[in-house]
C-alpha cells in the first residue's frame, strides 16, 4: 500500500508544435499547475511519433506516453494528425490485445488556446497512470539494472 | 548397471531436483523441450527436442558483466551467475555429442569461463533413442544412438530405466537416487541396443556418408558450382544456427541501461548479413557466401581443426525446422554429386 | 564527440523562484559531452547573450543547452547567439524549463529535480545534432487577396502602391463586402458608401491590381514564395469585357421576383442584376438559379436588349491557374443566423430585424430609399427597441450562439439609436445591453452623446421574449438596475446579432493549410506579436476572418499584412526550413508510402543505380525529398517501414535519446 | 491432394522455357521426402523433369523471390502462383518492388496445404514417404508396416483452413478453374483472444512470444518485409537486436514488425507457416487486419495494384483512438 504511495509515474508527453507545445506554454503562462511527472518532449507534429519512441518509452522506465496534436483539421502541415490518428488507433488496439494497460496510452487533441485543457487532461492522465501502478507488462528489466 | 522401474520415475525426478536443478524434455506446444522439473511436470520421451541442451551450457543471451556509470565515473559490475549444479536428463546421444564438439570451442585456451562454469556444474544423463525419426543421421558422423554417453548413460525399455554411471560426477548421480535403483546385468540393456541398432539400419539416411569430407577439402568445395544453386532460396534466416546443437557463433554487445551498460552475449548466426560486418565492410556479402560458410565450417572447417571431428551431429533439427526445406543432408549429397563428377 | 555548453536562465525569479538553477547547472556538468555549465540571470539580454558567445569561443563548444523559457519565445534569439560566435544554429536545443517546469511547480525539490531532467534530455539530443543549412527559393512577385471587402481591398492597394501586382478574389460580382451595405459609420457618422467606393473604384482602376470577381479559390498547393492556385471563375454568362454595365437588361428581365441579398432579402431584384449601383466591376450577373432562359431555354429578354451583345447563355465555370508569392486571407465575416433565437420572434415577424438589415432601411439605395419604414406594413415606427448581445457572448449557449464578444455591437446600436433619434425625434428608441464596452477613440464620447444628447433609453438587461400582438410587438424585459420587470409595446426590434466567420473560410483554410480556433478565425502565427500572419509561411491574415473588428481596425490589419506581403515580395529568395525529412537512398525501399503521407507532394521517385557491395550493380526506385517543398511534418518517417526517411532536427535517434534521458530513473 | 498434376505444369513450364517466352522457372523442388519441398529456378526442361514438384507440401509463397531474381535474371521468369500468393505478387507490384514487365505469372489452383506437423502428431515420428491420394495422404513410417491414411482436411495448414480467396487476382495465365473469394472465418480466433480479459491475453501472449529465438524466419519468408535493410538489422535504428534481450525485446520486435507490414499484409500466412517455434504469428497480423477492416472499412491488402492502404490513408470522420480500442469490439 505505501509503495502504491510514493509511486510517482514517469510519463512521456509528445507534443506537435504547432498546438499542443503552445497549449503546454499557454498552460504554464496560466500558471495551470500538472505533476511534475510530465515531461514534454516537442514534435513538429504529432505525425512525427513513431510507435518506436512510443514502445521505447515504455522499455526505458515510462509509465504512460501521452501524444498530443492540434485537433483533426487543424494541423499546421494540414493532414498529420489524421495519420497520427489511424496509427495510434491500431498501435493502442495492438497494445491492448497483447494485454497492455490501456490507459498508460493516450492521444489527445489539444490547441495553442487549451492551456486549460493541456492541465487538465495532463492531471487526469497521471491520475489514471498512478492508479494503475508501475509499467510491468512492457518494462525492460535491463534498464534497471 | 541401475535399473529403475519405469513407476518410479517421477520419484527419480524429485529426489534429484530436491538437490539441484533438473532439466528434462517435456511436452510443450511446439513440441519437446528441456523445461526445469517441477512437482507435476511430465517427462516426454520424444525422440529429439525442438533446441538441443545447448541452451543450459550456452545460453542464447547472457550477461557477461555491467558497467554503472555515475556522471562521468564508471564501475564494474560482475553479473555471473552459472555456478550452481543442476542436472540434464534425457539428452539424446547426438546432443551429448555436440557438448564435445562445443567444448573443443569453449574449453581451448582462451578457455571461456562462463561455458566451462556451466559444464563443471551440470551432470549429463544421456538415454539412448528406441525411435529415432526420418532425419536423423547421427551415424553420419560415427554416433551410436544406442550407446549414448555423457555422466550418466541410460536405455529405456518397456518397464524400465537403466543407467550406468561413466565418470565420478555421474557417480554421485546414481549414488542420489539409490534408493530408487537396484543393480542388474546388461542383459536387457543388451537386447534393447540390439532393437534400437536395427531401427537405425532402416533409417532413409542411414547411408549418408561424409567421408568425402573432411579438413584440406577446402580447394575441392569452396568455388563448386553448387552452392550457388544450393543457396538460391535460402532466406538468410536463423532458425538452422539456433536449433543446431553445436553452432557455437556469437555477438557480444553492449545494451545501454538507464544507469551504464551491460555486456552481454547472445547467439548470432553466419546467416546474418550483418554476421562478419567490420569497420573495413562486410566480406561476406552474399547470401551464397553466408550459406557457403555454414556448411563449409561444418563439414570442412571445424574438421580442419579439430582432428577431423566434424562440426555436425546428424541430429537432423535442421531438417525438421528449416521454412524452405534446406539442409546440410541437401547440401552433403550434392556436394558428393560435385566430387563423382 | 560534442563539446556541449548549458546555460541556466533564471528568468529573474521566474524561472529562479522555484527551480535551484545553480543545482541544475551544477547536475548537467556531469552529463556526457558537457564541458561547461552556468547560470545567470536573464541569458535572453545582451549580457546573457555575451556569456554565451564566449564561452562558444572559449570552450570551443560544439553545441549548446539553453535551460530558459519556451523554445518558442527564445529558440530563435539563442540561435542568433549562437551563429554570430560562429557555431551553427541548429547546435542549440531549448529545455524548456520556465512555462513547462516553475510556471507551474510549486515546490522547489520536484522543480528542480523535473528542470535536471529537461536539460539532460537536451543534452541528449545535442550530442546528437548536427549542422543544418537551409535551403533557398525564388519567390513569386505577386500576391492574392481572397475577399474583396474593405479588408481585402486596402491590402491589395497598399500592395499595389508598393509596385507588387495583386489579385483580388471575391465570390461576389461585385466587391465591397459588407462595407458597402452599411449606411453610416461610427463614430464620425461619415457614409460609408462616400469613403469606400472611392477605395473600390482605386483598385479598378489601378494597374497592378487584378479583380476576379465572381471567383473562388479551389485549389492551393505549393509552398511560401511559389503557390500554385486555381481559381474558379464562375459562369455570370454575362462577357466581362463587353458589358458597359448600362443595366437596361435588368430593368427588362422579366423575371422580377428574386430576393435580393443586397437588401438582405428585403426587396426583390431581376434576374439579371447589378448588385448596386456602384458595383465594381459594373458587370450585369445572371442569377442561374432563377434565369428563365438558363433553366426552360425560353425568354432571351436580356440577350435582346443588350446592344453590346455581351450576353452569353453558354458561358461555363472557368478555372485560372497562377502563381503567386504570398496569400492574403481577407473573408470576412456574416452575422449568424436567427434561426435559433425564436424568443426574440424573428421568424415570426417582419419587424423583428437584424441590426444589417436595419442599414439597409435606414440606407438611401436601400428598399425604403432611406425612410425608415415598418417591412411589415410600411408605417412609421415610434417605439423601437434594440436587443444586444444577440448570440454574443454566449458562456451558457454556445450550441445557440458564441462564446466571443462580437465587438462592433455596441458601437453600432448606439449610432443606429443616434440617428433614429436625430431624424425621428418623436421615437422612442429602448437598447437591453449586459455591457456597453467602448474601447476606442472617441467611442465612449459617441455612446454617452446617443444618451446624453439623444435621450436613447439605456437599459441594463436581456430582453426575455418578443411577442408580436396585432401590429405590436410586445417587449418583455427586466431591468437590473432597477430590479424591474419591463414590458414595452414596440413597433420594431432590432436583434444585435453576433457575427461569425465566413463559411467559405473553413475549406479555404483546409486547402491553405492554415490553422483555425475553434470557432473558425484563422489563427495568428503569435496572438501578440505576428497577429497579421498564418502560422503557415506566406498566408497572412488581414480583417474579421481573424476575428471580429470594427472598420478602422480593419483597415489598419489589412494594411499591416499588406506590409508583411511586401516584405516577403521584396525578397528575391527565401531561406528554407532545414528541419526537413531526407531519405537515406541506401535503405529506401521505393515503395511509395512516403509519397503517399505527404500532404505537399515533396516526394518523388527515381530509378537510380547503385553499386553493390558484391561489386554488382542494381538499379533501384529511391525516393528523392524536394527541400523547397518539404515543411518537415514527419509524417513519412513513420510512414516508411525500414526507417530510410528521417527528419533533420528531429531524427530518431535524437528523439529516441530525450525518451531515454526522461525515462532514466 | 491438387488438382493440376505437376507433370501438366511442368510440361507448359518446358514450353515456355523451349520457345524462350522464359528465361527461367521458379517452382518447388522436391527432397528427400516427400514434404521437404525447395523453391528453386530452373532453367531447363530436365532440370524440371529431375526436380519439379507442385504436391501438397508446396507452401512456400514465391513472390518474395521475385525481388531478388528479377534482378538477377536476364529475361522473363516464369512464377507459379497459388491464388493467396497472388495478393503478394499485387502487393509487391505496387510497392514497386519489381518490374512486372519481366515477370510471367502462371496462377495455379489450390486445394490447401498439408502441414506436416499435424500429420506427425497424427502418425507419430519416422514418416518416410507421402503419397497424395483424392481426398488423403497416405503416410509410410519407419515404424508401421502398413501406410496410415490421413484425411487431407485434418492436416491443412492453419492458413489454408482459413483460406480467404481461391480467385487469383493476377496472372499471366491460368492453369486449371478459377475459383472465387471465400468467406472464411480467420478472424475467429482473434476475436476469442479480444474475448479474454486483458490479464489472460497477457499471460497468453506471454506465454507465446518467450518462445521467439529470434530466427527472423517470419521476417525473412514474409512477401511483405522486403525493406533493403530492416530496423532490426541496422545498427543506427536503435532496435537492432540480434537475441530476445527479455520479455520487452520479443514483444518490440513482434509489435514492430506486424505494425511495419499493417496494411500490406496480405495474409498468406507464411509466417506463421515457417516459425519454428510455432508461435501463431499471423494472429497479430489479423488483429491488425481486422481492426482495420472494422474501423476503416474492408481492405483487403493486394487485392488490386495500387490501393492505397490504410495507415498512409484517413478520412476526416475517422475514430479518436480510445474509441478504436473500445469500440473495435464488445467486451465487458
Amino acid at each position: 500500500m505505501q509503495d502504491v504511495k510514493e509511486f510517482k509515474p514517469v510519463i512521456v508527453a509528445f507534443c506537435c508544435n504547432w498546438c499542443s507545445y503552445a497549449g503546454a506554454d499557454l498552460a504554464g503562462s496560466n500558471r495551470l499547475a500538472y505533476p511534475a511527472d510530465v515531461k514534454i518532449i516537442r514534435v513538429p507534429c504529432s505525425c512525427r511519433v513513431n510507435p518506436m519512441f512510443i514502445l521505447r518509452a515504455f522499455q526505458r522506465g515510462a509509465d504512460g506516453v501521452i501524444l498530443c496534436g492540434c485537433h483533426p483539421g487543424d494541423c499546421h502541415y494540414s493532414t498529420g494528425n489524421y495519420y497520427t490518428r489511424r496509427r495510434m488507433s491500431m498501435l493502442f488496439s495492438m497494445l491492448d490485445f497483447l494485454g497492455i494497460e490501456r490507459d498508460r496510452t493516450r492521444v489527445e487533441w489539444v490547441s495553442a488556446a487549451e492551456g486549460a485543457k493541456f492541465a487538465a487532461t495532463m492531471n487526469e492522465f497521471v491520475e489514471k497512470v498512478t492508479a494503475l501502478g508501475p509499467n510491468k507488462r512492457l518494462e525492460d528489466l535491463r534498464c534497471k539494472q | 548397471m541401475l535399473k529403475c522401474t519405469l513407476s518410479n520415475i517421477d520419484k527419480l525426478f524429485e529426489i534429484v531436483s530436491a538437490s539441484m536443478p533438473l532439466y528434462l524434455p517435456t511436452e510443450d506446444k511446439n513440441g519437446a523441450v528441456f523445461k526445469k522439473w517441477q512437482p507435476g511436470t511430465v517427462w516426454s520421451n520424444a525422440s529429439n527436442t525442438v533446441k538441443g541442451p545447448k541452451d543450459l551450457f550456452f545460453p542464447q543471451s547472457e550477461d557477461l558483466m555491467a558497467f554503472k556509470t555515475e556522471g562521468k565515473k564508471i564501475e564494474v559490475i560482475d553479473t555471473r551467475t552459472e555456478t550452481e549444479d543442476f542436472a540434464v536428463f534425457g539428452v539424446r546421444a547426438c546432443d551429448v555429442k555436440s557438448l564435445e564438439i562445443l567444448d573443443r570451442v569453449f574449453l581451448t585456451e582462451p578457455r571461456d569461463s562462463y561455458y566451462a562454469s556451466r559444464r563443471e556444474h551440470g551432470v549429463i544423463i544421456s538415454l539412448a533413442c528406441n525411435r529415432p525419426t526420418e532425419n536423423c543421421f547421427c551415424g553420419t558422423f560415427g554416433i551410436d544412438a544406442a550407446e549414448p554417453m555423457g555422466d550418466v548413460s541410460a536405455w529405456l525399455t518397456d518397464d524400465a530405466l537403466y543407467l550406468h554411471a561413466n565418470t565420478e560426477r555421474g557417480q554421485a548421480f546414481t549414488k542420489l537416487i539409490a534408493d530408487l535403483t537396484e543393480a542388474c546385468d546388461d542383459s536387457a540393456v543388451s537386447a534393447q541396443k540390439e532393437k534400437n541398432r536395427k531401427v537405425m539400419k532402416r533409417l532413409p539416411l542411414a547411408d549418408l556418408e561424409a567421408n568425402a569430407f573432411g579438413g584440406s577439402k577446402t580447394e575441392q568445395f569452396f568455388h563448386s558450382p553448387q552452392w550457388e544453386k544450393l543457396s538460391e532460396s535460402c532466406l538468410g534466416c536463423g532458425t538452422c544456427t539456433f536449433v543446431c546443437p553445436t553452432c557455437q557463433c556469437y555477438d557480444i554487445r553492449d545494451f545501454k541501461t538507464n544507469n551504464g551498460v551491460v555486456r552481454y552475449r547472445c547467439w548470432d548466426s553466419c546467416m546474418y548479413s550483418e554476421f562478419t560486418k567490420m569497420a573495413h565492410g562486410n566480406n561476406r556479402n552474399s547470401q551464397k557466401e553466408r550459406f557457403r560458410q555454414r556448411f563449409m565450417h561444418k563439414l570442412v572447417y571445424f574438421p580442419e581443426n579439430n582432428d577431423g571431428i566434424f562440426s555436425c551431429v546428424g541430429c537432423g533439427r535442421c531438417l525438421a525446422k528449416c521454412p524452405i526445406s534446406m539442409n546440410i543432408v541437401k547440401v552433403m549429397k550434392a556436394l558428393e554429386v560435385d566430387t563423382d563428377d | 564527440m560534442q563539446r556541449i555548453g548549458v546555460f541556466v536562465c533564471w528568468c529573474g525569479s521566474n524561472i529562479a523562484g522555484t527551480v535551484d538553477v545553480h543545482a541544475v547547472a551544477e547536475a548537467l556538468k556531469t552529463e556526457s559531452g558537457v564541458v561547461f555549465s552556468t547560470d545567470y540571470q536573464y541569458m535572453c539580454s545582451q549580457a546573457g547573450q555575451d556569456i554565451i558567445k564566449n564561452a562558444i569561443h572559449e570552450h570551443s563548444l560544439t553545441g549548446i543547452v539553453v535551460c530558459s523559457c519556451s523554445p518558442r519565445m527564445h529558440e530563435a534569439t539563442f540561435r542568433k547567439t549562437a551563429a554570430a560566435a560562429g557555431l551553427n544554429p541548429y547546435m542549440v536545443e531549448i529545455a524548456n524549463i520556465r512555462e513547462q517546469c516553475s510556471w507551474i511547480h510549486k515546490d522547489m525539490l520536484s522543480g528542480t529535480e523535473k528542470a535536471i531532467i529537461l536539460g539532460k534530455a537536451a543534452v541528449a539530443k545535442v550530442n546528437l545534432n548536427a549542422p543544418l543549412t537551409p535551403g533557398q527559393s525564388t519567390v513569386t512577385k505577386r500576391a492574392l487577396v481572397i475577399g474583396g471587402g474593405i479588408a481585402g481591398i486596402q491590402t491589395a492597394l497598399d500592395i499595389a502602391d508598393a509596385g507588387f501586382p495583386v489579385d483580388i478574389v471575391e465570390k461576389k460580382p461585385t466587391i465591397g463586402g459588407k462595407m458597402a451595405q452599411l449606411d453610416k459609420t461610427f463614430p464620425t457618422l461619415d457614409c460609408a458608401a462616400c469613403i469606400l467606393t472611392p477605395k473600390m473604384v482605386d483598385a479598378a482602376q489601378n494597374e497592378n491590381i487584378r479583380i476576379y470577381s465572381y471567383s473562388e479559390v479551389t485549389e492551393v498547393g505549393g509552398y511560401v514564395g511559389n503557390f500554385d492556385v486555381t481559381i474558379k471563375r464562375k459562369a455570370r454568362y454575362v462577357k466581362e469585357d463587353i458589358c458597359t454595365g448600362c443595366g437596361l437588361c435588368t430593368e427588362k428581365c422579366p423575371q422580377k421576383k428574386v430576393p435580393n441579398e443586397f437588401n438582405l432579402g428585403m426587396d426583390n431584384r431581376r434576374a439579371i442584376y447589378i448588385p448596386f449601383a456602384q458595383a465594381v466591376p459594373k458587370v450585369a450577373t445572371i442569377d442561374a438559379d432563377y434565369c428563365t432562359m438558363l433553366k426552360t431555354g425560353k425568354c432571351g429578354v436580356c440577350a435582346k436588349v443588350c446592344t453590346a451583345g455581351a450576353i452569353d447563355y453558354n458561358a461555363k465555370d472557368e478555372f485560372v491557374k497562377e502563381k503567386y508569392g504570398a496569400i492574403v486571407v481577407a473573408t470576412g465575416y456574416n452575422p449568424i443566423s436567427m434561426e435559433k433565437f425564436d424568443e426574440f420572434a424573428y421568424s415570426q415577424s417582419k419587424d423583428v430585424i437584424t441590426s444589417l438589415e436595419f442599414e439597409r432601411l435606414t440606407n438611401a439605395a436601400g428598399p425604403t430609399s432611406g425612410k425608415l419604414l415598418r417591412p411589415s406594413d410600411g408605417e412609421h415606427p415610434h417605439k423601437i427597441v434594440f436587443v444586444q448581445c444577440v448570440g454574443s457572448r454566449c458562456e451558457n449557449c454556445a450550441e445557440k450562439g458564441k462564446e466571443y464578444c462580437s465587438k462592433i455591437c455596441c458601437m453600432y446600436t448606439a449610432k443606429h439609436a443616434m440617428l433614429i433619434r436625430d431624424k425621428y425625434p418623436d421615437t422612442d428608441v429602448y437598447v437591453f445591453y449586459i455591457d456597453v464596452r467602448t474601447p476606442g477613440k472617441a467611442f465612449d464620447e459617441f455612446y454617452r452623446r446617443a444618451v446624453e444628447e439623444y435621450g436613447v433609453h439605456y437599459i441594463k438587461g436581456m430582453v426575455g421574449k418578443v411577442v408580436p400582438e396585432g401590429k405590436k410587438l410586445l417587449v418583455q424585459a427586466s431591468d437590473l438596475i432597477n430590479g424591474k420587470q419591463l414590458h414595452i409595446d414596440a413597433d420594431l426590434v432590432v436583434l444585435a446579432a453576433a457575427i461569425e466567420p465566413d463559411k467559405s473560410a473553413r475549406p479555404l483554410a483546409t486547402m491553405l493549410t492554415a490553422s483555425m480556433d475553434t470557432n473558425d478565425f484563422f489563427t495568428e502565427a503569435h496572438p501578440k506579436l505576428r497577429p497579421v500572419e498564418s502560422p503557415t509561411a506566406g498566408v497572412f491574415l488581414s480583417g474579421c476572418c481573424q476575428g471580429p473588428k470594427d472598420i478602422p481596425e480593419t483597415v489598419s490589419q489589412a494594411s499591416a499584412a499588406a506590409s508583411k506581403v511586401i516584405g516577403l515580395l521584396v525578397k528575391d529568395h527565401l531561406t528554407g526550413n532545414p528541419c526537413i525529412a531526407q531519405s537515406n537512398e541506401l535503405m529506401c525501399n521505393g515503395c511509395s508510402s512516403c509519397e503517399r503521407v505527404c500532404p505537399y507532394g515533396a516526394i518523388t521517385y527515381e530509378e537510380k543505380e547503385f553499386r553493390m557491395p558484391d561489386r554488382t550493380t542494381k538499379l533501384r526506385r529511391v525516393a528523392s525529398v524536394n527541400p523547397a517543398v518539404c515543411q518537415g511534418c514527419g509524417a513519412c518517417t513513420v510512414a516508411c517501414p525500414s526507417g530510410a526517411m528521417d527528419l533533420n532536427g528531429f531524427k530518431n535517434n535524437q528523439i529516441m535519446a530525450e525518451v531515454d534521458a526522461i525515462c532514466k530513473m | 491432394m491438387q488438382t493440376v498434376t505437376t507433370k501438366s505444369l511442368c510440361e507448359r513450364a518446358a514450353s515456355l522455357l523451349g520457345e524462350g517466352t522464359v528465361a527461367a522457372v521458379l517452382g518447388w523442388k522436391r527432397g528427400e521426402f516427400d514434404y521437404d519441398l525447395t523453391p528453386a529456378v530452373f532453367t531447363a526442361a530436365e532440370e524440371l523433369t529431375e526436380g519439379f514438384i507442385y504436391n501438397d507440401f508446396s507452401g512456400a509463397n514465391l513472390s518474395k523471390y521475385l525481388l531478388k531474381k528479377t534482378r538477377e535474371i536476364d529475361g522473363k521468369i516464369l512464377v507459379f502462383l497459388k491464388p493467396c500468393d497472388t495478393y503478394s505478387f499485387n502487393q509487391l507490384l505496387s510497392e514497386h518492388r519489381f518490374d512486372r514487365e519481366k515477370v510471367y505469372a502462371i496462377g495455379i489452383p489450390c486445394s490447401g496445404m498439408a502441414d506436416i506437423q499435424k500429420i506427425r502428431k497424427i502418425v507419430g515420428e519416422g514418416i518416410t514417404a507421402i503419397e497424395a491420394c483424392e481426398n488423403s495422404l497416405l503416410v509410410h513410417t519407419l515404424y508401421d508396416d502398413e501406410p496410415i491414411s490421413v484425411s487431407c482436411a485434418e492436416v491443412l495448414t492453419e492458413r489454408c483452413l482459413n483460406c480467404k480467396s481461391k480467385k487469383h487476382v493476377a496472372y499471366d495465365e491460368l492453369i486449371g478453374d478459377e475459383g472465387e473469394v471465400l468467406t472464411s472465418n480467420r478472424f475467429d480466433e482473434v476475436e476469442k483472444i479480444e474475448a479474454l480479459s486483458a490479464d489472460e491475453r497477457f499471460a497468453f501472449w506471454q506465454n507465446e512470444l518467450s518462445r521467439c529465438i529470434r530466427c527472423n524466419a517470419c521476417r525473412d519468408a514474409c512477401p511483405a518485409c522486403t525493406c533493403e535493410k530492416c530496423v532490426f538489422d541496422n545498427p543506427n535504428s536503435g532496435v537492432q537486436s540480434k537475441a530476445p534481450g527479455g520479455e520487452f525485446e520479443e514483444k518490440l520486435f513482434h509489435i514492430i514488425r506486424a505494425y511495419h507490414v499493417a496494411g500490406r499484409c496480405t495474409d498468406c500466412g507464411e509466417c506463421s507457416r515457417v516459425c519454428p517455434q510455432n508461435i501463431p504469428l499471423h494472429l497479430l497480423n489479423r488483429k491488425f487486419i481486422k481492426d482495420m477492416n472494422e474501423t476503416y472499412g474492408e481492405y483487403q491488402a493486394g487485392e488490386y495494384d495500387n490501393q492505397r492502404a490504410p495507415l498512409v490513408n484517413f478520412s476526416l470522420d475517422d475514430p479518436e483512438p480510445s474509441d478504436v480500442v473500445k469500440g473495435g469490439f464488445d467486451r465487458a
